[in-house]
This record gives structure tokens, C-alpha cells and sequence, in this order.
């Protein structure tokens, strides 16, 4: 079906104009949606980074010194898994501490590049079997003497609260998100079917001319998708600038130091605004879609 | 051309609007519908159209039963019909120019062939000085001319007509009959419903007459009463 | 009862509908407006019932200057004033009783005054069978009568009727011609638009010819042409 | 003028169904706008209650017995004020910790009437004029000693945190909520404006058949002022529904005892709930008065 590229494009903009502030409020009520669902991803994320080392149980962690030998290394994991006090030991190698560096230093290169992986301190990670903070602490501590230790840190209350906070809060960011990708769905449905509504006659006519009904249907799906995508634009723009605008004012913040952790990766980023764009554009098709195939048919 | 084979339209709320209707109608003919106010005639021409289903009863338009046509043929049936609505259907926010041209891109055609026929047929009905007008500034007769000028500007096998000349005076109506005898002539089935007496007895060509539904005449060669 | 002094309506784009018109209509009088189509009687009409401006000149209706009139006046005016459109400009989604109703709803009449006048002006333009139909599920001249009867069932002082026997069938149309000639026999002043030969020439009322916006005869008991 | 009661809600009736799926988004998107501003009001009385000791540079507070002699009290409270890492001390009496009591468990009638003032601690709270924590622990812990010193209690570092994290997250919900309430008028500006323009010539012809402005206007207005209303009563449920949720929640985690403060007094409940309501209000009325005013005027 020769369906003519000019026609379509005249008459989607022509659409767009003509409904310019319906059009106006459609795209902003799927930005903030796609704003509010974004931010949520890139917050859970960073929570995720920044706590990666405190899951499990994991109440503290020593550190070995760099150089520390294999013997020292042997008798310290021994000593943790023969302590009866003690529920789960995990070993991370150089290798796997150098990983989790460039992870939190993803942005900054020359951090990077200024150390490298033999200068990484090894490091068991300990859940004990207790929970009284005055036992684990006791524990901990016994361990700080030993040959080869370097440090013993221990999850700061903090580290506990953030994480459940975060929880909560993403549940409940994530929640309000959904809820407004449903009314974005509900709003380009309603924009588009208002649009054929407000026309219903010239359908009606274009019918009885002879037009097929997907050369009347093209134009206002692609209206619909157009709503979606530029939401979803505006939404990557706000995700960056909310990322930008929590690290600056994060980092400036001696009392906040924990949140120094709270780096999103650059892949990650990525992930967050395919995500995005791809929501956007099935908010327009699906929203458009319904519209068109409900309010359409002969 | 047309065939009907005892066709009954009753709309819902039990309005019979056609009756028991048997009708064939030969390719090139020109058939007048006449009738009082309400006995049929537009709901006829819908009919042919497909706009309306007949509630028994079946059609053939080019040889084809339109009652089995799939959905998705219909617009394919409606390219090869021209269709003069009593209430005009214009396009409120196309230009006169816009309106027609949309027969000629609904089917596809380039636009070359539309700058140049377009103008043509606005010629022919007397609407030049009207080409960038939108429907809303013209007047009543204007209209209907623009809704003449669409109707055939795809050369059409069949003209449906619905009282093409009800707003506009004795001298254009004759020009817009002129026209239709015109094309009527390069071999297009018109079928026309007319109040207008003069015109239905001047041209004598068939009559069919209804009668609250039910067809109370046939007569080739007629005239109004 | 209604006076127009050198009027002159020039639309935009430069379209003169109307030039340097003078006419004075006295109260109780039957004027029919003729011309060819595109002469500028629809214009005339609209511009007594303030849908459009003059460009120069005033207007007098009833005795007001309604080019002087607050805005807030003008529905007031237009209570006064029955107009039957020549596109009939009924609402889709109301009934034929509401329709006609809605003309007395407007005014703030009662609903028992409504519940009776409505069906006894339905009767007299013959639709009492269609009290509860919509616009789209009438024919044309049935529409057309809906619209007569929605003009006059608040008993304005003037009637204006633009056309309203253009989808009339002959013997429908003697009908209505009838209940306006009565209605102007009750005193109310009636200005009707038309391109029937057959009813002006068998009324013999005053005749007021347009040519492109030009007055071009103006007779009392005159014909058609 | 006479305007007939049963005309408008008629008419008001019939267009609020006959575009339902646009009533519902409207109403959704005020109602989702609303609950987040309600929530972000909420949430910061919350922390504002939870935190409010800690106001002014509070680094420790010296809790007294409730049956320390006045003799005791003046020497404390001589000894802070010469101090001169002291920077600022105020005492709070057994009155004003009363007060402060109630607020707290402004909730638990039966837990206020079981305590009595007498049996209230009185208060200093302590702003030093250094920074640095060790030097705050010692200073604090010297008072720990003094006769009629019941507890000496330091700010968490988690209080600090909870903050400026809440300060940063209010502002947040506050902007998007913001966003949001504007996309709220638009909407009900567009949908009461589609609304019109769907029946664009219905106006005219009613207009033309002598209504007036106000005759046309009213049944959209109101159907304006109904999303408006509509909405601000799903945004009322959802914010106690939040507040509700999020006491639950908290209550019974061990680790979030510095929530147990974060309780909402009814009167801040209702302050709140008359806000949503009345923005609501506004928010329809604003939308459906300009779409009205802007294109409905002859
Ligand atoms: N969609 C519909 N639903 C119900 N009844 C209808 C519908 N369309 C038409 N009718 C009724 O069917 C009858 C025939 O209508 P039709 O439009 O065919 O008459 P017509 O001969 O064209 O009249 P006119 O000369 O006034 O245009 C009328 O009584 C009309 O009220
Ligand atoms: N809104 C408008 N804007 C611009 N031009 C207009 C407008 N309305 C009418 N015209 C033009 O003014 C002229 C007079 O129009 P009018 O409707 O008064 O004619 P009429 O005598 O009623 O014709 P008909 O018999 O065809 O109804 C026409 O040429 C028409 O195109
Ligand atoms: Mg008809
Ligand atoms: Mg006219």
C-alpha cells in the first residue's frame, strides 16, 4: 500500500501542533514519569554499589596488608572458620579488590591508572553468628593484632540504615513511578482518542472517501509515539542532571562520607537510558495503539 | 451495474426506511430517486455505498455482493463510487483545494497528477476564485459544489448523487447538471435523488419513486409527478 | 423592525458578500431573499443576527443600533430572533424534544411550559414520530423541519429562515411555507433566503434580489425572477 | 439569571462520563501530584519532629534526674556556661519536656496519661564550640559524673545523616511534586479545553440560539472543580495510607530505633489534608477557568 511519506508527516505535525498543549502535557507527565522510574534505578543502584560490600550479614571486613604473606593469609582465614562465633567467611584476592576499585573509581581514570592490583589489600569478609554489636565488636577486634593484618572495619549503623531506608524508598519511588507510567498510558491514550474524537467527523468523511483505515491510523500513532519519546528525552536529561546534582552535592559533605561510594557506572548509565527511551516508546505505541484500535474501527 | 435483490433497511428503533426493494440499474444509465421527505432515498444511496447494511437482502455493485465484502475491501469498493452527500462532508480544516485532492491521494496518486486535475474540476463547477477557502467561508451552494467537485475528480465508475443542486439557484443547478449529463455520457452510472421538479422533468431520463420505503414507480423516460 | 444603513461586509481575504445596502423591513412584513449562489443572502441574514460584523454601516433591529450592543446583550437579542440555518445546526447528541427544547431551556422557561409547547410545534411540522430520534438518525428534510420548529417555539419577533425548504420535497415544503405565513400572520417578521421559483412566485410577498453583494431589485409582491 | 440547578448538573453529569478514561487521567494525575506533595510535607514534619532536638549546632544533651535539687541544676548548668568549648546551652524544664513528651506520643493517649510531669527529666542541650568528635565525647562525658546527672546523650551520626538526606529528598519530592501540580492544570486545562473543543460546535449553536456565556461555561467549570476535588480525595487516602505504612514499618525494625520519633500529631494531619483539599480546589478551578475564559469567548 503506497502510503505517502509526505502525507503522514504533514499530517502528524499538523496534529501535534493543533493539540500543542495537550500534547504539551502528555510529554511531561511521561517525563516525570520516566524521571521518577529513572531516578529510582540510578538511587537503588548507587545504594547497591555503595553497599555491595555489606551483604549477607557481612558485619565487618579485615584487611590485610598488601604484602601480606600466604602463611599470614592461611592462618587468618583458619582462625576465622575454626571460631565458632563466626557463620560465614568470604575471601577477596587482589584481583577481586582491584575489580571493585575500578568499579567505585569508574570515573575517574587516572585514579585507576595510578594504582594497580598488587597494591590492593586482600580482605575477608565476615558474617557473625551473633548479633549483639558488643560480641561482634570483641571479635573484631581480636583479629586486628594478628600478623599481616592491616584494618578491621566494621558496618557502621549507618550502612544498616541507609540500606533499609533505600529500601523502603525505592519500593516507594518505584511504586509512585508505575503509577504514572499508568497514567502516562492513560494520558496518550486520551490525547490521541480526543484527537480522533475532535475530528470523529473527518474520520467519518475520510472513510466514505475511500481512505483505508490505516491511512488514517498512521498519523496519530506516530503522534503517540512521538509523545513517548520525548518524554523519555526530557527524562534522560532530568536522570543525568538529578545523578550530576546528588554526586556534587554529595561529595562536597564531610558528614557524608559513606555516600562516597554512591557512584553510578557508566554501563550502568547506559542501561538506565536505553531503559528509558524503550519505555518511552512503548508508553506511545501501547497508549496510541489502544486508542487507534478501539476508537477507530469501521 | 447495480443490482438490488429484495433489499429491506429497517433502522434500529424499527424505522423501515426500504422495503422489500428490487432494482437493477445497467452500467451508463442515469436514474433519478424521487420521493417525499423521509421515504428512502438517502438511505438507497448508503446502501450502494456500504455506509449502511441492508437488514435483508442482497446488493451487487460491479458485479460484486457488497454484503460478503471483508472489511478491509470496503475503502477499495468506495474508490470506484462518487459521492455527492446531501450534508456535503467537507473537511472543516482542508482547503477547497485540499478537500478534492484528498479523493486523489486517498487512492494514491502523485502529486503532479493532483496539481493539475484538481484545478480542472474547480474550473468546472465555477469555484476558481475559491480554491484556498476553507469550508467555513463559503457559502451554502459553494459547499456543495466543492462536494460535486471531489465526487468526481477521480473519474468514478458509479456517481452517487444526494440532492446535488438543494442549495443552489435554478441557473448553477443547470450547470451542475450539465456536468453531470456530461459525465454521465463518457459511460458513469449516475444515480441522483432530487426534489427538483424542473430538473427531473426537462432531462426525462428513468424515475424511480419511493414511497415511504416501498418503490411505487419505475418508469424510464419519467417525470417528477 | 429591522433597518440597514449603507452596510457593506467585506470577509477577510477581501470577499465583498454585501455592498452598500439599504433596506428598511417594517414590523409584520414577509421578505424573501433571492439571488444566485455566493450572492451574499446567508451574509445578510447572519449579519441581522450579529453572527458576523458589518464592516461599515449600521444595523437596526427592533429599534437597538446592534453594533453598539454589549456583548453580554447579544443573546438577548438572539432570543428575539428565531433563525432557521441553512445547515440546520442542531445538537448531535440531543434528542429531536431536546433540541427543540433547548431554545426554551436557554430562555429559563419552565419545564412544564417546555413538556407542552415542544411535541404541539413537533406536531405541526409533522415529526411527532420522530420526538425521540438524533440528528444523524433523521433524513435530511427531516432535520430541516427540526430546525423550523426550534426557530419559532419561543414566538420570536423575528424569523429568520435561511433556505429552509432546500431538502424539501414539494408537497413538504408547501407545508412549511404554510406555518411561516401563518406565524407572519401573528405578527412576527419574517426574512426568508430561498431558490424556489414555484413557492415565491405563488406567495407573491416582497422580493429583495442580491447580485454579488449588490441589491439589485427590491419589490413588493414581486417573482422570483 | 435563572439558571436551572438540575440543567447544569445534567450537563455536568454527561460530560464527566462521556469522557471518562480523560476524567481519569486527570484525576489520576492530580491525585498522584497531590500524594507526593502531601507525602513530602509529611515526611519533612516527620523528620522535623523526629530531629527537633537536635536543632541550632545540639551536639549532646544532659539529661537530669527528675528529682535533681535546684542546687544541683545551678551547678551543671554553671559549669556549661563557663566552659568555654561551650558555645550555647539551653534548659529545657520539666514543663517543656512534658510538652515535648506529648507531642511525641501525641498518638498514645494512654502512654500520656500514665506519666506525669513530675516524673519528666529537665534538659541542657549543648552546642560546643569545636567540631571535632572526640573532643565533643570528652567534654560530654565529663558531665556524665555530676551529681544529679542522670545520662549524658550525643547526636548520632545517623541523625546528621538522616538531615541531609531528608533536607535533599524533600527538596526533591517538593520539585517533582511541584512539576507535577502544574502538569496537573494543564491537564484539567486540556481535558475541560478538549472537552470544548470536541463540542466546538454545539457551543456555536447554542450561541447562536441565545445562551449566554455563563449558561456554556458553568457545567464545564464545575467539571473542572470535580477532578480537582477527585483528586485531592485519592491524594488524602494515599498520604495517610503512606504514613500509616511507612509508622508500621518502622516500628518494628530494631535497627531504625531513631524513627520511633517520626510521628505525625493529628493536628498536622489536618493542617495537611485542608492543604491537599484546597490545592485540589485550586488546581481544577484554575484549569477549567482558563480553558473557559480562553476559548469560549465569543
Ligand atoms: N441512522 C438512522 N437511524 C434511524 N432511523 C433513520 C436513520 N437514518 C434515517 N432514518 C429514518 O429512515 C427514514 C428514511 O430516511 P432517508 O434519509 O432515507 O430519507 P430521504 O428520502 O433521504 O429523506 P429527505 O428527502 O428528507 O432527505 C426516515 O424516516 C428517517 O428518519
Ligand atoms: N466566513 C467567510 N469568510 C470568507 N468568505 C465568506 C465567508 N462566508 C461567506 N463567504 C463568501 O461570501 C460570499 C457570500 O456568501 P453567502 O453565504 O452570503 O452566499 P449565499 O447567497 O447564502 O449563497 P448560497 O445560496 O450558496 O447559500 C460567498 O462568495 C462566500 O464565499
Ligand atoms: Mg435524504
Ligand atoms: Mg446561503
Amino acid at each position: 500500500m503506497a502510503m505517502n511519506i509526505r502525507y503522514v508527516a504533514r499530517e502528524t505535525g499538523t496534529n501535534l501542533r493543533r493539540n500543542l498543549s495537550l500534547t504539551l502535557a502528555s510529554v511531561v507527565t511521561v517525563a516525570v514519569s520516566l524521571t521518577l522510574f529513572g531516578a529510582a534505578l540510578v538511587f537503588a543502584q548507587g545504594v547497591g554499589n555503595m553497599t555491595a560490600r555489606w551483604k549477607g550479614g557481612i558485619e565487618f571486613i579485615v584487611f590485610m596488608q598488601p604484602s601480606a604473606t600466604q602463611e599470614q593469609l592461611d592462618s587468618v582465614r583458619t582462625a576465622l572458620e575454626e571460631n565458632p562465633e563466626v557463620s560465614q567467611v568470604s575471601y577477596i584476592d587482589k584481583a577481586a579488590a582491584y575489580e571493585e576499585f575500578k568499579q567505585l573509581f569508574s570515573r575517574s581514570k587516572d585514579m585507576i591508572e595510578a594504582v594497580d592490583e598488587s597494591a590492593m589489600p586482600p580482605s575477608f569478609r565476615v558474617a557473625p553468628s551473633m548479633s549483639d554489636a558488643d560480641v561482634i565488636q570483641a571479635l573484631g577486634q581480636a583479629f586486628q593484632k594478628k600478623a599481616g593484618v592491616r584494618e578491621v572495619v566494621f558496618a557502621f549503623e549507618t550502612v544498616r540504615t541507609m540500606q533499609r531506608i533505600t529500601r523502603i524508598a525505592s519500593i516507594v519511588i518505584v511504586a509512585v513511578a508505575v503509577f504514572l507510567l499508568v497514567a502516562a498510558v492513560l494520558l496518550i491514550l486520551n490525547t490521541i482518542r480526543m484527537a480522533m474524537f475532535a475530528r470523529r467527523r473527518e474520520i467519518e468523511v475520510m472513510k466514505l472517501v475511500g481512505a483505508t483505515n490505516w491511512f488514517i491510523r498512521v498519523p496519530f500513532m506516530i503522534e503517540g509515539l512521538v509523545h513517548g519519546i520525548a518524554g523519555a528525552a526530557v527524562a534522560i536529561v532530568g536522570v543525568q542532571g538529578l545523578n550530576w546534582a546528588f554526586n556534587r552535592g554529595l561529595s562536597n559533605n564531610r558528614d557524608l562520607k559513606i555516600f562516597q561510594g554512591f557512584v553510578i557506572s557508566g554501563s550502568q548509565m547506559s542501561f538506565t537510558t536505553l531503559l528509558l527511551i524503550g519505555l518511552g516508546c512503548l508508553i506511545g505505541a501501547l497508549g496510541s495503539g489502544i486508542a487507534v484500535s478501539r476508537f477507530l474501527d469501521v | 451495474m447495480i443490482k438490488l435483490e429484495n433489499v429491506t433497511k429497517i433502522y434500529k428503533g424499527d424505522v423501515p426506511a426500504l422495503r422489500d426493494a428490487n432494482v437493477n440499474i445497467d452500467k451508463g444509465e442515469f436514474v433519478f430517486l424521487v420521493g417525499a421527505s423521509g421515504s428512502g432515498k438517502s438511505t438507497f444511496i448508503r446502501l450502494l455505498n456500504k455506509e449502511e447494511e441492508p437488514t435483508r437482502g442482497r446488493i451487487f455493485v460491479a458485479g460484486k455482493d457488497i454484503g460478503s465484502l471483508n472489511g478491509w475491501k470496503v475503502p477499495y469498493l468506495r474508490r470506484n463510487i462518487g459521492y455527492v452527500f446531501q450534508d456535503f462532508k467537507l473537511l472543516p480544516n482542508k482547503t477547497v483545494f485540499e478537500n478534492v485532492a484528498f479523493a486523489l491521494e486517498v487512492i494514491g496518486r502523485p502529486s503532479h497528477v493532483i496539481k493539475s486535475q484538481v484545478p480542472a474540476i474547480l474550473e468546472l463547477v465555477g469555484l476558481t476564485t475559491k480554491v484556498d477557502s476553507f469550508p467555513g467561508e463559503l457559502s451554502g451552494g459553494e459547499q456543495q459544489r466543492v462536494s460535486v467537485a471531489r465526487a468526481f475528480v477521480n473519474r468514478p465508475l458509479i456517481l452517487l448523487a444526494d440532492e446535488p443542486t438543494g442549495n443552489l439557484d435554478p441557473a448553477t443547478s443547470v450547470g451542475i447538471m450539465r456536468l453531470l449529463d456530461r459525465i454521465n455520457r463518457t459511460g458513469t452510472t449516475v444515480v441522483m435523488a432530487t426534489h427538483d421538479r424542473g430538473i427531473v422533468d426537462t432531462m426525462r431520463r428513468r424515475v424511480i419513486e419511493l414511497d415511504k420505503g416501498h418503490i411505487v414507480r419505475d418508469q424510464s423516460r419519467g417525470v417528477y409527478e
